[in-house]
This record gives structure tokens, C-alpha cells and sequence, in this order.
């Protein structure tokens, strides 16, 4: 593990004690069988115990945990015959935010998502998945297709936000990004996104105006990175946790804000302990949406999504 | 006399130096007569270098005398987050922002009339909290283009934002999708929509209803990118062009339609209104 | 005059005479009038010969001819209030293809065309009106905004090509006409298109799908450039002459190929002699064009489009 | 023996090698069994360098056995120009094309199944007039395109063309509004249109219908580029890359949404079209 993190140090050590008594009973070196079973009860608990009391700024270092499944986990996980579509037919094809056909169970979909990579020199091939215009101009060609072909959208949403650099200012990264909103805006088939590590800022909310809107437990979702906005309101960046507990940019707090629809539960430890538990609850809750949004007629659906996004923000009148 | 006159407001907002009556201007960092500053509608009379307006200035240059009518004045910032931050809390930045300005939110929206056509404005302030992008900006924004949908009348945002407002969190961020969602629904009755960047339209205002309008006007100078420049600079460890992020910048790289001079903004929108051909062509077969 | 035609050299040598005869009237050292007024009969005689006879090279030469009025020289004589719109919303400006809201007597119409420059410096920057993708992807922008604003589109045709280099290749050039082609066949409004100058190849073609297309009498419109044809087919590009004979590229040949629909008459001398004149003559059949073609529904409209293109082309069957 | 016997057709077009039993790459250069080459549809067994094949033999590879119905086959060149060039009359190249091809144009269409499901195509044979786009081509593209709008069926373009062909003048010019006027109206009906790049696919056809597609798929390698490389290295007087106009360099340069093997070719096919949702939403209210 390349990064451990602190609050988690009491389930790492149960868990290295536990690999190593499982490796000598693998071994014939046993007679721990008891030993074993009493820890593997503790560490469920201890578990339960960390992941109950968690802050917002221990969600963040969650969020980005190196293990965290990322978007070519679940479509090996949860997808089947996925058949990438590259490009936007503009300028380039975006290796951080990728697409194309999937089934999920028995719906097919239009899949789009941030793509992370798994390692750094994948990371660097993917931008961090940190998408250019190219990659948000590709998202809406896909979803015009989607359109086209009558199918529903689901967007898996994971980056620390839109790229910032010289070219992705000189393509345009505003313009995409408003293109994109506008557009999703209006588009007639079902959108379900799914927050699932990172939802940075525009670059998050770029592939995000879904007809429902879903978010791991451990994921979050914010209008700046906790450093940033220390940074700028507390001028120090060292005020992370507390940026991090202001912006209330955990699943339980934008739930309660109306901003999303639903929490995918993980199991205490996360979804980097846990990936393929974690993906099949993610499976079957898109898939209920899926269903639901199914059912609707077009010009109801785009009524929906329109009132929904009105009904965003809290203001004095 | 100029076309407006001095306020408290304004002197607030400039970068007074020496005296109360000289001015430095930013582009050209040369001294300028105050009032040569604003009789030149804040814009430097050397190097032609763009002020800031306040809304209600923008108004008074941009609509026929008398015929601005605002729209939901009265909606204003809540505290959706207790937001509480190494300065204080949110909620005194927004009354402090309210007296100094003695506006209720970001932006103002209303009716008026450009050489006599009517429209639909929202016209941003850059002095209330930064012009940035709250629940109650976005709401307003959103209403008016609703109202220009319903009556089938051209809507025109002149933007002045730093962008989306950190104190109301991931709400402010949803008003990028909120009021392009007006957008959208206007572009599909075909009603048109207008930009107007001025300086500066930055992060999630540009990223949002600031650079999809059917026309994207920009005064000259404005800074109108996305990412700030040293995010930029760090992230890329790389020294950015000069021009970097101006209007010039992004007219060659495919974003602006036209820059246009303060002097000629009103005429240069009247020019484009007309072109708006309302009558329609037969649908039948 | 930078370049002399070979065939017009009994035209230029009697203006040239001309010319010299009234500066000395002008200068008071005078007595020449008579003298004038039979070589003024003489040239106009003369330039209806040699315009007469003109063969289908002569005729490139013609088009291509540096005084040839360009589309910065109609929007000064005959359209007004023309607001240029720059930008494709994706990638640049493109100087050699430009386009805005413009009238043309009482229309308001949107206008978009090759530009070429009239100097060396100004052909730089336009580069020499061949456009690179970024302009065909404009041309299309401002085409959907006349759709959205009722708009009819007038299109002047003007360039040697669609520009054959690296960049343009890689921002894709062929997509960008393709596309152009695939929308302006279902586009809501009138096209009227007219080729002014050089209708070079699809460089042309991508803003050339009208419901009318007109040409200049002297303007010509080619799959190929006669010199690249006889390169190829020939293989000596000395041969352009026989290449611009066979390809029929005239507005002649085209009228009865039935790929234009109206040839706008120049005056004996060519547009390069008579702009104005040539200028007043385009404004009334474009005119007479757009009045025609506003009187049709839409759905009319898109249906006689698709029976125009759809009945291009002779074949055995 | 293969999964399409060798013809003599095929010998013609095969850039043959000191004997009969070897043939020489055009990929590495390394000298293969014809035989193998052939087994391997045509495919480099040592570096998989995709050569051309007919259209007959694409049709066998990618429609299920005996599925596949031509249209509009008897349709074939006329003379519109009465052209005359420096090797000959255009008549007598169309005669000997079809001659050596036995084929009528430049493109075969008909329906036919994938798998099982009914789709209408296009198959071009770079053999006759170097798959150049003449009236009789794009006649052929236009009609079986209307025949998929028509029957709501799938459309797929095989293409394989130099471009458009000079001996028909303006009018070849023509065919690429014509076909790309019948992909409009499929895109309007929603019915799918997919696109197969091979190699070559440049000029007229790269700009017409062939870079249009839903989905733009092209085989491994194939040049698809719009301007002939010796006019750009002339034009820009600069050095090419060397993967220049393949498909992988525009697969990186966003054009082309995905390379596929020969070998996969008809089951991608049919995973893209098992994603058409014919069935359709509810349109009312
Ligand atoms: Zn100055
Ligand atoms: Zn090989």
C-alpha cells in the first residue's frame, strides 16, 4: 500500500496480523485457526468503529485513496461488452475521460466517466484524470449518440477536476464544460450519474447533471479541493479539515442538501478494501434508477430534469 | 459632467492613488484625470484599457433612459451552510457586500429596452462578493431567462465574476447547471441569447452560461479563462503568454465573435438584435 | 497590375492608350476627345471579342486574376451592416473563412465565404482563402445560428482549396467538410451559394450545398485544378489547358451539367475590370433568389434540397 | 485452403514477388506465403498489415453465409464529359475495369445479415477506378442509403477510394453532397449509420460520407487522410510523420472511434449494432 492513512492505522494493523497467521496456516504451521476467527470478528468491529466516526477531510483522503477502484475497475466488475468510443472528431481523444456502449445486467447504456489511472505511469497517460476539452466535447458526442441510438446515459464521475493548463484554457476548457451543462440539460434520454471518488468542481459537474444523481458513501463532491479553498479563505492551506468540514462536501451532507439522490452504500473499510462488494451495490441501485427512468416518457423526463436543476440553491426572497 | 456621476461605490472599487484626483490606470499604469477617466465611461483615455462598471452603470449605458425595469430585486444570499470561514462568518461578508453596494445579490435582472427593442438582462456586479456564482445569482439568472422564454424576448447577461461562491459550497456549484439549464430551454424556442464578458468572467461563470451564448461579445482586455493563472502556472510549471486568458486571447482561439469597445456596445448589440427574425418561416408542407 | 493576361494583352494595350489620352485631356492639353471616343468604341469592341472567345484555361486565369473582386470587396459594395462572428467554439479563427449577420438590400441574411487577400501580406494571413478545419467548423456554427434566428445563408465561394497541410489534416479537414456537407443538406433555412471566383474541389463544396447555386460568368468550380489533373492524368502538368477543357469546369459547361443553376453575367473585361458593375448585377439575382426561396415552407424547402443533390450525377443503369 | 479462394482477380492487385508462391509485405517487407497471407484474410501473418481485399471477399467475410443481396447492380458509368485524357478516353478505363473486376462501379450495394441481424451496405473495390466516387458510386450510396431509412435498417459503409473521380468532372465533385444528403436524412430518421474505414479511404470520400459515421471504425493501419502527402509536403515544405493519415493517427486525433482487426471486424460490427435500441421511447406527454 502506497499510502497508508492515519485514521485507518488500527484496521492496518489487525489486518497485516491477520494476513500473517493466514499465511502460516497456509503453510501447515497452524493451530490458529481460533486466534484467527477472534481477530477477524475484532477487525470487523474495529472497522465499524473507524469508518462510523469518520471526519470530512479523512472522506477526502478516502476519496482519493491510490486503491479506490476507478472506472476501468467497474466495467470489468459490473459492465459487460463495453466497446470504447474514442474521440471527440474535433481535436483529440482524451485518455482521462473515456466512453462507449455497455451493458449493465440487461440495460443498455451510453458509459462515460473520468478514468484515473491505477499507477503513475498510467496516471500520466490519463492526466490524473484530469480531462481536457477534448474529453468533455467527447462526453457530449457520445451522449448525442446515446440519444440517437435511445440510450440512457450513465456517467461514473472521478477527478480532482477539469484540467488546468495553457491548452486546455486555449481549446476552451470554459466553453466545454458550458457546452456540456446546457446540453445535458436538454437531453432526451435518462442520465444517472454517479459520484464515485473525487467530484471536482466543474470538471465533476461537466459529465454531472443527471436525471438522478448518485454518490458512493466515501466519495465527495465539492465546488473547490479543500486545499483550495483554504488556501483562498483561510490563506493557509494547512486549514484543510477545516475547509474540508465548511464545505460540506460529503454524501450524508449533500444528501441532506438536496444535491444528490441516493448514497451507494460501502461496507465499513471502503471501497478500496472492498471493490467488488462495493460494485455490486452500485449495480443494482443504477440499475433500480435505470428502470424508474425508463418508465418515463421524454417530455416528462426533460420536465423532471429541468425542475430539479431549477430547484438547486438556497436563497432569501 | 460625465455619463454618470462619481458615487462612494465606485471610489471603493478603483485603485485610488496619490490624490481624489488622479487615477492609475491598470493597463497603462499611467496617470489619468479622474474625470477624464469617467467621462471616458471608466475606460482610460490613453491606452483605451477597460474599467470596471458597476451594474448600475452598465445599466445606464446599455438601456434607453427610463426603460430599465429590475426583476426580483429582492432575493438575496442565505446561509445554506452556516458557512464559517478563518475571517468569519459568511453571512457578515454578505451584509458587508449589501451596504457597500447597496445591491442584494451578484447580479441585477430586468427588462429594458436597446434603441427601443425589448429584452431580458441579468447584468453582473463584480463589487458584490467578487460577482460570484450563489444560489441567489443563479436563481435570478435562471427567472429572467425564463422570463425571456415566456415572452419570446432576446436575454442578454453581461458577466462579471470570479466564479462559483465557496460559502455556499457545492449549491453554488449546481448554478452552473441551473442557469444553463435556461440557457438550454431558451435555445430551444429559439429565443436569443446573448453574452456579454467583461472583466473579469472567470472559473464557473465562464464555465458556465458565460461562453454558450448565441453571440459571446467581450470588451477588450477582459480577463475571460477558465483556471487561474497560477494554478495554471504551478500545475504546468511553465511561464503563460502575455495575453494569456484575454478576450484577444480567446477571439483567436475561437471563442469570442467580437470584442467590442464600451463606446459601441449598445449600437453593436441594437446591430445583432435585428437580426433576430421573429416572424418565423412556415413550418407547413 | 501584377500579372497580365496573355489574351487580354488588346484590351490592356488600348487602355493603356486610353489611360495616357485622358491624363492629357485632364492636364488641359487637350484636343484628343474624338480621338477617345473612337479608341473607347475600339476597346469596348474589343473586349467583347476577346470575351467572346475566350477558351476554358483563359477562363482559370480570368477567376484567379489578383484584381478579381474578393468577399471583402461585396461586403463594401453591396451588402450592409455586416457584423463579422470569428470563431468555431472549439479550436481557433480561421482568417480565410468568415462569416456574419449581414444585409443585402432589405434580407437580412448570414453571410459566410472564402476570403482572400488582395497582397501578399494580407494572403498570409488569410492564407490565400484556403481554409483550414476551423473554418469549415465556423461556417457550419454560423449556419446553425441563421437556423436558430430564420436566417437564409449566402455563401461566396472563393478558394483554390481546402488548405492541404499537416495541422489542417490532423483537425481533421475531411470530417470538417463531411460534416458540412451531411448538415447543410438538412439545414431549416435557404442556402444560396455562389461561386465568385475558384470553386476549388470540396474546399468549396463545404460551403457550396445550396438550394441555389450560382456563378460568377467568368468564376469556375472543378473536382480539380486543371494543373493537378493534368499532373495526374497526364502526367506533365504542361498539359492544364486540355485538363481545363475536359474537366468542363465553366459556368457554361456547369449550367448544362445542371450542377448550377444560374450563371450571373460579367461584363466584357471581367469582374476585375467592371467589380461594381459585376457587384450590382450579383446583388439583384441573389435578390431574386432569396425572395423565391422565402416563399417556400420549410419542410419544402428541405425536400427540393434532397432532390437537387439527390439527382446529381449521370450514370448508365 | 482459406476462407476465400485466391482468383485471378486478386493476383492482379497483389504486388506480387520473384515467384508465385511468395508475396512481399507491404508492411515489413518480409517475403510471406501467399498461401498463409490469403488463410490470414488477407492479413500479414508476421505483422499484421492489413492488404486490400475485394469487395466480393469483404462481403463474405462479414455477411452471414448466403444473406447477402445485391442492389442496383446493373447501374455503372456513363461518359457525362466526354472525357478524353492523356492515356485515353475514360469509356475505354471503365471497360477495362469492369473487365478485370467484373463489377459494374466502384461500390457493391445490397442487404444482408450480421449474426443474424438485417443491415443495408455499402462495399467499395478499390480495383475499379481505384474505388474512385463517380455518379454511378454515389448513385448506389444514395439509394441503399434510402433504403435504410426506409426500412429503418442499419446502414454500413465499407469504404476503399483514392477519392473522386476527375473524369467525371464537377459531377463526381457532386456525389459528395449527394451520399452525404442520404446520411442526413438516416441521421434524421435515426437509423444508425456506421462507417469502416479501409485502406485507402482519402479525398472526396474521407470527405463525404466516410468520416461521418455514428461510429467511424477503421482497420489497422489504413491510410484515411484527406490531401495526398506529396501536395502537403510540397505545400508546408516540412518532413511527414511517418504514421501520418493512418488510423492510428487519427484514432489519437479524436476522428476515429476504434481500430479493429480484420479478424474482429464483423463481431464488433455486431456488438455496435446490438446496442440500436430499435424499440424507442415514449414521445408523449
Ligand atoms: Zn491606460
Ligand atoms: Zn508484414
Amino acid at each position: 500500500m502506497e499510502r497508508e492513512l492515519d485514521f485507518e492505522k488500527p484496521i492496518l494493523e489487525l489486518e497485516k496480523t491477520l494476513e500473517k497467521l493466514r499465511h502460516h496456516e497456509s503453510q501447515g504451521r497452524g493451530g490458529h485457526r481460533s486466534l484467527i476467527e477472534t481477530l477477524e470478528k475484532q477487525l470487523d468491529a474495529v472497522r465499524k468503529e473507524v469508518y462510523r466516526n469518520i471526519t470530512p477531510w479523512q472522506t477526502v483522503q478516502i476519496a482519493r485513496h491510490p486503491h479506490r477502484p476507478v472506472l476501468r475497475d467497474y466495467i470489468e466488475d459490473i459492465f459487460t461488452d463495453f466497446v470504447e468510443l474514442h474521440g471527440d472528431r474535433c481535436f483529440g481523444d482524451d485518455h482521462g475521460l473515456i466512453g462507449g456502449f455497455a451493458m449493465l445486467g440487461d440495460e443498455k447504456v451510453m458509459l462515460i466517466g473520468h478514468n484515473k489511472g491505477k499507477n503513475v505511469e498510467e496516471n500520466i497517460k490519463r492526466n490524473f484524470g484530469m480531462s481536457r476539452p477534448e474529453g468533455y466535447r467527447k462526453a457530449l458526442r457520445l451522449m448525442r449518440l446515446a440519444e440517437k441510438y435511445n440510450l440512457p446515459v450513465v456517467t461514473f464521475i472521478d477527478t480532482a477536476g477539469a484540467f488546468p493548463g495553457l491548452d486546455a484554457e486555449e481549446r476552451g476548457q470554459h466553453e466545454a464544460i458550458g457546452r456540456n451543462l446546457t446540453e445535458m440539460a436538454r437531453l432526451q434520454v435518462p442520465i444517472v450519474a454517479v459520484v464515485t471518488g473525487e467530484g471536482g468542481s466543474g470538471g465533476a459537474l461537466g459529465i454531472g447533471v443527471g436525471d438522478v444523481v448518485l454518490m458512493l458513501q466515501y466519495a465527495i463532491y465539492s465546488v473547490i479541493s479543500p486545499e483550495g479553498c483554504a488556501g483562498i479563505l483561510w490563506r493557509d492551506g494547512s486549514f484543510s479539515a477545516q475547509a474540508a468540514e465548511a464545505l460540506k462536501l460529503t454524501s450524508a451532507s449533500l444528501l441532506d442538501l438536496g444535491v444528490i439522490d441516493e448514497i451507494i452504500p460501502e461496507p465499513p473499510g471502503g471501497a478500496h478494501r472492498f471493490p467488488q462488494q462495493t460494485a455490486d451495490t452500485m449495480r443494482s441501485v443504477v440499475l433500480k434508477h435505470l428502470k424508474e427512468l425508463g418508465a418515463l416518457t421524454t417530455v416528462k423526463l426533460c420536465a423532471r430534469r429541468f425542475e430539479k436543476f431549477s430547484a438547486m440553491g438556497k436563497f432569501i426572497e | 459632467m460625465g455619463w454618470f456621476s462619481k458615487s462612494e461605490v465606485r471610489r471603493d472599487t478603483q485603485k485610488l492613488s496619490r490624490d481624489d484626483i488622479w487615477i492609475r490606470c491598470q493597463g497603462c499604469r499611467a496617470h489619468v484625470f479622474k474625470q477624464d477617466y469617467y467621462d471616458n465611461l471608466n475606460v482610460c483615455p490613453k491606452c483605451s484599457w477597460h474599467g470596471k462598471l458597476t451594474a448600475a452603470e452598465r445599466i445606464n449605458l446599455t438601456f434607453d433612459a427610463g426603460t430599465f425595469d429590475e426583476m426580483n430585486a429582492s432575493i438575496r444570499p442565505s446561509d445554506p451552510l452556516s458557512f464559517v470561514d478563518g475571517k468569519g462568518p459568511y453571512t457578515e461578508k454578505v451584509e458587508q457586500s449589501r451596504v457597500k453596494t447597496g445591491l442584494n445579490e451578484s447580479v441585477v435582472t430586468g427588462t429594458g429596452r436597446i434603441n427601443g427593442v425589448q429584452v431580458v438582462a441579468g447584468v453582473m456586479d463584480f463589487r458584490f462578493l467578487g460577482g460570484s456564482l450563489g444560489s441567489g445569482t443563479g436563481e435570478k439568472i435562471l427567472r429572467a431567462a425564463n422570463y425571456a422564454c415566456e415572452h419570446k424576448l432576446p436575454y442578454i447577461v453581461f458577466s462579471a465574476s470570479g466564479g462559483a461562491r465557496m460559502h455556499e459550497g457545492i449549491l453554488s456549484l449546481m448554478q452552473m447547471a441551473k442557469t444553463c439549464a435556461g440557457i438550454a430551454r431558451l435555445d430551444e424556442k429559439k429565443v436569443p441569447y446573448i453574452s456579454v464578458l467583461t472583466d473579469p468572467t472567470t472559473g464557473g461563470v465562464s464555465a458556465s452560461y458565460a461562453l454558450v451564448g448565441d453571440v459571446n461579445i467581450a470588451e477588450p482586455g477582459a480577463l475571460v479563462g477558465f483556471a487561474g493563472r497560477r494554478v495554471i502556472e504551478v500545475t504546468i510549471k511553465q511561464k503563460l503568454p502575455d495575453n494569456f486568458q484575454t478576450s484577444e486571447f480567446f477571439l483567436e482561439h475561437g471563442f469570442i465573435d467580437c470584442i467590442v469597445h464600451r463606446k459601441e456596445m449598445k449600437q453593436t448589440l441594437y446591430r445583432i438584435l435585428s437580426y433576430y427574425n421573429r416572424s418565423g418561416r412556415h413550418h407547413g408542407t
